[in-house]
């Protein structure tokens, strides 16, 4: 019997712990001596109630989509992947290579392109740590803390030393050609009579992350590899029996999680900047965490968490052009995001656990 | 009658969903050895565990020496005086056998006084008990017997006059075990108070002066031992008759299906754990290996199952089997047509949070004709599951249910259904029946008999001697990595099969006995 | 209601942003009006704060800072009717102004300044990141200090090639004493915020620094040698005043039109001697006039001394 | 390279090398006890906040590292929590500590100073100064003599050099980090908690058996740790610079960490360890300097990447196994 139903599991728990999330959050918005319900509304007006809003939080949540997706698949073969920074970083740099030196005829293609650069690079990011796990026992989590750092010492001298243009200030690569240029919403939704998301970032490769949801879905719970992935997961003795191979699974979900990751960078670089910035990622590869904790690593729950990330980060930003809160809030709120859903899980779930059990002992 | 040197009065716990005590009640007189015995799961572990304050019982009271004693963790019950040694030994792997002693009972702040106190005290242990240990060996090069002596050293270290003693003979030699015994009856003979746990009746009857059953969280009776026999215990276990023998007809093995010849094995801490071996299984018949956990059996099935490396030579059905690399995992043994129920179905067998349904192709989810297309044809494998289900009388019949929650006995129908059903040439089966009721044990036993007269070759590994005495045609024993012995099965006995268990080749003594259930005098010094 | 838009270095980097914002409240304070402005965190926020602000009604709206030129050459014509102010960057559009400074000339004179100071003949230099505009400083600052003294020896470093090397003081201040340590007993510090880690530990350690873009003397009263004055404030507060009707195109501020020069206040006075200033302002007239050009790195990429 | 250059870089290697040394011990005492932290930098980081704000306001540097410590600490209580008592990932718990320690000390920072995230600078008796030893050659010799001390020093013999260069002119709290490697070891291999808490970190079974409480033996260890990072945090935001910055921290918690496993979880391994970061740190300063020795350009980059490449390349078996104790990372369930 199972302690608990599952709706518990994965709808009740989560509310409750982004329920304490924001009560803190509140907390510390009142600590800090501003209106938690104002900054709320200002949040809210600014993410969502104008179409640019939603331009801007569709855009964010497409970073997190991919991240979380990046994280979850790592994670239902009990890989913790940290690294999501470094591989989008990577992937960004993929992304850059694939639009600067190839003549691309049309954005459909160069998308296509750019994806498979971005998911080779972040894929390959991440193909180090998991053999040296795989093959050397070496904590998946340390090294891809490690390769981080790495990775962004190597997009530095990358981009300061190979790819910024003569004579340009900034770390950054050249501008990609305009055959490059993704349709954004804006492009896309805007009519005659009215222009709609304008000038927010969002663009096609919202679609293309709605798109790796159910391809994620469909991988994970449909298919042998989706299974011995699971099946992994669960018990690594077990797979061994089944004559599943721990190094290439291993292997194969860590370059899943990676290509996904790098993938993040087709949105930033080729979506957003259009050429190849330092730290594009902003810590989305970090908030993957937060996303596929909430989302219970499902690519369903992922999709709905990275929404919720995108309006925060969204509204994060409107609090900082309109009122003197930084943009840190957003920083913390994640943060307690990642505390109770992630390690504060047992404070929610164990008391839970035993009011339905002492129910169904009562029914019974 | 003096006050009892323990007595539980309602004990009740519960794990979760699972009542693994219920309102028990005990009593211990001081002096004597008290054994409980109970199947699998039964809360015995529990119980004690609760008396040494490593669990905190939901309900109940525990007096000692006729003292009400609340005891909330395992500070309070070293006070009172009782020590635990636990079936899996709680020892710090790389500290040294002296460390380990002192640990939570040093004199001081300071480590050195406190280490040259213990080594003088151990020594005085050692003489006195025969207990001997290098203090200043490290743990983790000990052997288990060793081991399990500094467990009892660091209860007797700390003034114990409560011993519990977890299921101690499980890891150890015949001869080992008989030391032990020996020991516990020195120390029974100075008045100390022993609660032996134990699966074999053997032990039961032979060293205890009372005997408690438990039964699914219940415990059932307590008797003296003199007053009772080991049918009438077995019953109590179980809670109906016992049939002992299984009912099959002889053999008619036919051709060689598995040839092994100089088989060699290192696990992965670099020991090497089967030292050339040779045997073969033919056609029709069911080969038992026998032997003390640890001597080289699970490696054995791990190399045929595919998920060990070994060297050496294989053949099946004539063709050679590769020992290493992609060729030889799970994946192209189960091609090769050998199917495996793991010794552990939890860990190995079964994925326990998948639901029933997908259990019942783990292993062989690459199969064709659970494919549609590139997808998994769930619809399928769920339809076919419920069959397998029904075919043997898995409870509940739910293929949604996850594995975890199917009791032991049912899992491991699971597991058969999927194993047995795929028609191998040779089935691999290792402790078919470990923690399953007698009822499960009898269709377990069964399907095994029936598979053998469609004139399948099986491979039996199992730690228990009724098991494969009864099951097996050919026994064949294995120890410390080595065959010692071969027998069949029908002209054989527990006490031969025991001997040469402990590496003893000369059985002349005790062969062509049968039954083998008389005391023995002889001694054994198997290990120096 | 015009709004300002600090860069990443944010805006108390006791220098560059700091000196902008000293324009926009001395703007705010003497018209009693107010101004919007907000502190970049990220990259990703510059376009959505120019755009926010111009759809906000904000005119003009000023930046600080180079990075900024991408993103407006894009954002500046999708709002015709707003005016925009960058400094240190060349945006070319109909509604921009673009003000750059001749930082050279500036760090000219108080590459004179240092060396005539220094005991040792050796002198430092500490840059932020690695880029152009920072060796532009740098090389003027050498020919200001060879002019006075053929021999001395000027030491350089980059604090890094990234953003961050704006603002991290803990290497500024491991740079200045790895200079100190070689013998450099006057350091100009064009960092940002890295800055204040360097004239921290000049102070510390008992020698000269020289701050820059706004006046930093008080900082460390009597260890500043001097500051390379960078008008940002000027500038910010001229484009407030201007208003809707800021005048858009090119602008470059230099010790000619007062946008550069060196800063003498009482936390200095005691360090500056009669004859260095007369000296200093020599120069300061040579380049008013045009008799003495300071070579501008960044006309050529190429610096005539090292 | 002459003498007294490379003096300097090892001057400038053991300053940076401090900061490290004490998280890396502090994590040493969480890791030994099975609790792993990849929460270092965030209590490093708080700890600098509030260390230097206090400090600014009381004006006293120690009172400033009271409040750091304080700070760290109750960040390890939350990491205490949530791998303790809740029994959670500790992994995911480290990392929600150090995203709150970013978003929280920039919050608060803005909120009392509102100068964009950082505190004020500190002067005098508010920041660590440099300890000058006895017959060292220091700042009042050089203003006495009217000289610049690097001109004294470089006069002075190779022995006062490296006395005065290398050995003094620390501020106090370098002297504490050094001195807490030797009382590390002792405490860990030479006392009764010392004992305690190796055994939790490999079998807590063993030690629950033996009648001693894990979750205090764990909490004690997690505790120590939120001290030592307290420390750390005070060190850089008032020793070592003179204010707090965002994100000052910069990496080093995870370079601690990194010489943790690279000291195999040894007190004075960490010592070399720690050294040895701080001077690929010093090097990544002074890229001149290498140049002249091995007369190439080394990247910075890479001279910056080198600490996190070694612990991979460590991680990876090629220079000896790093066996971290056996417990780590495991919550001590009784009861499923
Ligand atoms: N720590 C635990 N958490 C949850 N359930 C447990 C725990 N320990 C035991 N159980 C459950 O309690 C029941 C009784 O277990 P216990 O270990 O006491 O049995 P036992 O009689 O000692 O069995 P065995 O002969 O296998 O040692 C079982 O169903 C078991 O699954
Ligand atoms: N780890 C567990 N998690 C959840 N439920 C469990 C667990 N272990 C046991 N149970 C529940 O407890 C019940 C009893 O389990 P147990 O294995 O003790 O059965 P049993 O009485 O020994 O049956 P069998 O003879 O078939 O082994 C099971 O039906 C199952 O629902
Ligand atoms: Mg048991
Ligand atoms: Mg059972």
């Amino acid at each position: 019997m199972d302690k608990m139903p599952k709706w518990a599991d994965i709808v009740l728990i989560p509310l409750i712990s982004l329920f304490l999330a924001a009560f803190f959050s509140a907390l510390v918005i009142l600590a800090i001596g501003e209106n938690p319900i104002a900054a709320l509304k200002l949040m809210v007006d600014g993410a969502l109630m104008r179409s640019a809003g939603w331009g801007y939080t569709l855009y964010y949540a497409t970073n997190f989509i991919f991240t979380g997706l990046a994280v979850s698949v790592a994670f239902h073969a009990r890989l913790f992947n940290i690294g999501g920074e470094g591989q989008a970083m990577l992937g960004g740099l993929g992304v850059a290579l694939a639009c600067l030196y190839i003549d691309w005829p049309h954005w459909s293609l160069a998308i296509l392109g750019a994806s498979v650069g971005a998911a080779c690079f972040g894929a390959l990011w991440a193909l180090i740590p998991a053999y040296l796990q795989a093959k050397r026992g070496s904590h998946i989590v340390i090294t891809t803390i490690m390769f981080n750092f790495i990775a962004a010492a190597i997009l530095n001298y990358v981009l300061v030393e190979l790819l910024r243009p003569v004579g340009a200030m900034d770390p950054a690569s050249a501008k990609f050609p305009e055959a490059v240029h993704l349709p954004t919403f804006q492009d896309m939704f805007s009519t005659e009579g009215s222009k709609l998301f304008r000038g927010a970032p969002a663009n096609v490769t919202f679609f293309l992350a709605l798109l790796a949801c159910l391809v994620v879905w469909v991988l994970i719970w449909k298919t042998r590899l989706g299974y011995e992935i699971r099946a992994f997961g669960e018990s690594e003795t077990a797979a061994k029996y089944a004559g599943i191979s721990p190094v290439r699974i291993t292997v194969i979900a860590m370059l899943i999680s990676g290509a996904l990751a790098g993938m993040m960078s087709v949105n930033t670089t080729m979506g957003e900047s259009e050429r190849l910035i330092l730290n594009s990622t902003e810590g989305a590869g970090f908030i993957g965490i937060a996303v596929a904790l909430m989302g219970r690593n499902h690519p369903f729950g992922v999709l709905l968490a990275a929404i919720l990330f995108g309006f925060l980060y969204q509204g994060g930003a409107e609090l900082a052009l309109w009122t003197s809160i930084p943009r840190e809030l957003i920083v913390v709120i994640q943060a307690l995001v990642i505390l109770f859903t992630g390690a504060l899980d047992n404070m929610v779930r164990e008391p839970l656990e035993k009011l339905f059990i002492a129910m169904r002992r009562r029914n019974a | 009658m003096t006050a009892p040197a323990i007595e539980l009065k309602g004990i009740s716990k519960a794990f979760g969903p699972v009542q693994a005590n219920k309102d028990i009640s005990i009593s211990v007189q001081p002096g004597t050895i008290h054994g409980i015995i109970g199947e699998n799961g039964a809360g015995k572990s529990t119980l004690m565990s609760i008396l040494y304050g490593f669990y905190k019982a939901d309900a109940g009271e525990i007096f000692i020496k006729g003292q009400k004693t609340l005891i909330p963790d395992s500070q309070a019950a070293i006070r009172a005086g009782i020590g635990m040694v636990f079936q899996h030994f709680k020892l710090v792997e790389n500290f040294t056998v002296l460390e380990n002693i002192i640990l939570g009972a040093e004199h001081g702040a300071m480590l050195n006084s406190s280490l040259s106190n213990a080594r003088k005290e151990l020594k005085h242990l050692a003489e006195e008990y025969g207990l001997n240990v290098d203090p200043d060996e490290v743990i983790e090069n000990l052997s288990v017997g060793h081991q399990q002596r500094v467990e009892i050293l660091k209860a007797l270290y700390r003034k114990a006059e409560i011993l519990i003693l977890d299921e101690p003979t499980g890891v150890l030699t015949p001869a080992e075990a008989d030391q032990l015994f020996r020991i516990l009856d020195r120390l029974r003979e100075e008045g100390k108070t022993i609660i032996l746990i134990t699966h074999k009746l053997r032990e039961i009857m032979e060293f205890t002066d009372t005997v408690s059953v438990m039964r699914r969280g219940e415990m059932t009776a307590t008797v003296k031992t003199s007053e009772t026999s080991p049918e009438h215990l077995a019953e109590l276990m179980v809670g109906r008759k016992v049939l002992l023998r299984v009912d099959k007809k002889p053999a008619e093995p036919s051709e060689t299906v598995l040839d092994i010849k100089g088989l060699r094995v290192v696990d992965e801490a670099g020991v090497e754990r089967v030292k050339g071996i040779d045997l073969t299984v033919r056609a029709g018949e069911i080969v038992g290996i026998a032997g003390v956990a640890g001597n080289g059996q699970s490696e054995l099935l791990e190399v045929l199952g595919g998920f060990a490396d070994g060297t050496g030579e294989i053949t099946m059905n004539g063709t050679a089997l590769p020992l290493t690399g992609h060729g030889a995992d799970g994946q192209a043994r189960r091609a090769a047509g050998i199917s495996h129920v793991p010794e552990d179905r939890q860990r190995e067998g079964l994925i326990m949070e998948f639901a029933a349904w997908e259990n019942t192709v783990f292993g062989y989810h690459h199969s064709p004709e659970i494919q549609n297309g590139i997808l998994m044809d769930n619809n399928g494998i769920y339809t076919e599951a419920e069959a397998k289900m029904q075919r043997f009388d898995v409870r509940p019949p739910d293929p949604k249910l996850a594995a975890k929650n199917f009791s032991g006995g049912n899992q491991q129908k699971i597991v058969l259904a999927r194993e047995i059903e795929r028609n191998p040439d040779l089935l691999l089966i290792g402790q078919p029946t470990r923690g399953v009721d007698i009822g499960a044990i009898e269709f377990i036993h069964q399907q095994v008999v029936n598979l053998r007269d469609q004139g399948k070759a099986i491979l039996l590994v199992s730690v228990e001697l009724e098991e494969i005495l009864s099951l097996a045609d050919r026994v064949v024993v294995m120890f410390d990595g080595h065959i010692t012995g071969e027998r069949v099965a029908s002209q054989t006995n527990e006490k031969e099969l025991g001997l040469l268990m402990a590496g003893i080749t000369d059985t002349s003594a005790v062969a062509n006995g049968n039954g083998g259930n008389e005391n023995s005098t002889q001694e054994v010094h198997a290990d120096g | 209601e015009p709004a300002l838009i600090f860069d990443l270095g944010g805006k108390f980097d006791k220098s560059f942003n700091e000196a902008a914002f000293g324009g926009a409240t001395r703007w705010a304070e003497e018209t009693g009006n107010t101004f919007r402005e907000i502190e970049l965190q990220s990259e990703a926020q510059r376009e959505q704060a120019l755009r926010r602000f111009a759809e906000a009604g904000a005119n003009p709206i000023v930046m600080t800072g180079f990075a900024f030129g991408n993103v407006l050459s894009e954002v500046a014509p999708d709002y015709p009717d707003t005016k925009f102010a960058i400094i240190d960057m060349v945006v070319d559009a109909p509604n921009v102004r673009s003000v750059v400074f001749n930082e050279h000339e500036g760090s000219y004179l108080v590459g004179m300044m240092a060396a005539q100071a220094s005991k040792s003949g050796t002198v430092g230099f500490i840059g932020g990141m690695d880029i152009p505009l920072i060796r532009k400083f740098a090389c003027g600052y050498v020919q200001g200090v060879k002019a006075v003294n053929p021999d001395a020896t000027v030491i350089q470093n980059m604090t890094g090639t990234t953003p961050a090397a704006w603002n991290d003081p803990v290497k500024g201040s491991e740079l200045t004493k790895a200079q100190i340590a070689q013998g450099a007993d006057v350091v100009y510090a064009a960092a940002g915020g890295t800055g204040v880690g360097v004239l921290q530990t000049a102070a510390d350690e008992g020698i000269l620094s020289v701050g820059v873009d706004s006046n930093q003397n008080h900082l460390h009263s009597g260890k500043v040698l001097t500051s390379m004055m960078k008008r940002v404030d000027n500038a910010v507060y001229e484009a407030m005043t201007a208003g809707v009707d800021l005048e858009t195109g090119f602008n470059v501020m230099g010790v000619a039109n007062g946008g550069i020069d060196y800063a003498m206040d009482e936390h200095n006075a005691a360090l500056v001697s009669a004859d260095m200033k007369a000296s200093v302002d020599g120069a300061k007239e040579k380049i008013a006039s045009g008799e003495l050009a300071v070579h501008d790195y960044m006309s050529d990429n190429t610096c005539p001394v090292e | 390279m002459d003498f007294l250059t490379l003096l300097q870089v090892l001057d400038t290697s053991v300053r940076l090398a401090t900061p490290l040394l004490l998280a890396c011990l502090a994590g040493l005492y969480s890791e030994r006890s099975g609790v792993v932290d990849i929460g270092l930098e965030g209590k490093m980081l708080a700890a600098a906040f509030f260390s230097a704000a206090v400090a600014f306001y009381s004006g006293n540097a120690w009172v400033g590292l009271l409040a750091g410590v304080g700070a760290s600490v109750a960040l390890a209580v939350v990491h205490g929590l949530a791998s303790i008592t809740f029994r959670g990932n500790q992994l995911i718990s480290g990392v929600a500590i150090n995203f709150l320690a970013a978003g929280m000390t920039v919050l608060v920072a803005q909120s009392w100073f509102r100068q964009g995230g950082r505190t004020p600078p500190l002067e005098g008796d508010a920041r660590f100064n440099p300890i000058e030893l006895p017959f060292a050659i220091g700042p009042t010799d050089a203003a006495a003599a009217d000289r610049p001390l690097s001109q004294l020093i470089a006069e002075a013999g190779p022995l006062q050099q490296f006395y005065s260069e290398l050995i003094s002119g620390h501020s106090s709290l370098v002297y504490l980090a050094l001195l807490t490697v030797p009382f590390t070891w002792w405490l860990l291999f030479r006392t009764r908690f010392g004992l305690r808490l190796r055994a939790v970190g490999e079998n807590p079974a063993a030690v629950d058996t033996a009648g001693v409480s894990v979750v205090w033996l764990r909490y004690a260890a997690v505790l120590l740790c939120g001290v030592l990072c307290g420390v750390a945090g005070a060190y850089l935001s008032s020793a070592l610079q003179a204010g707090f910055v965002k994100d000052m921290t910069a990496g080093r918690g995870f370079i601690a960490l990194a010489a943790l496993i690279f000291a195999k979880w040894r007190p004075v391994y960490a010592l070399w360890a720690c050294l040895l970061f701080g001077l690929f740190q010093a090097l990544e300063l002074r890229p001149d300097i290498i140049e002249n020795v091995i007369g190439l350009k080394v990247q910075v980059q890479l001279l910056g990447a080198l600490p996190y490449i070694l612990t991979v390349v460590i991680l990876a078996g090629f220079v000896g196994k790093a066996i971290p104790p056996k417990a780590s990372a495991e919550p001590y369930i009784k009861e499923r």
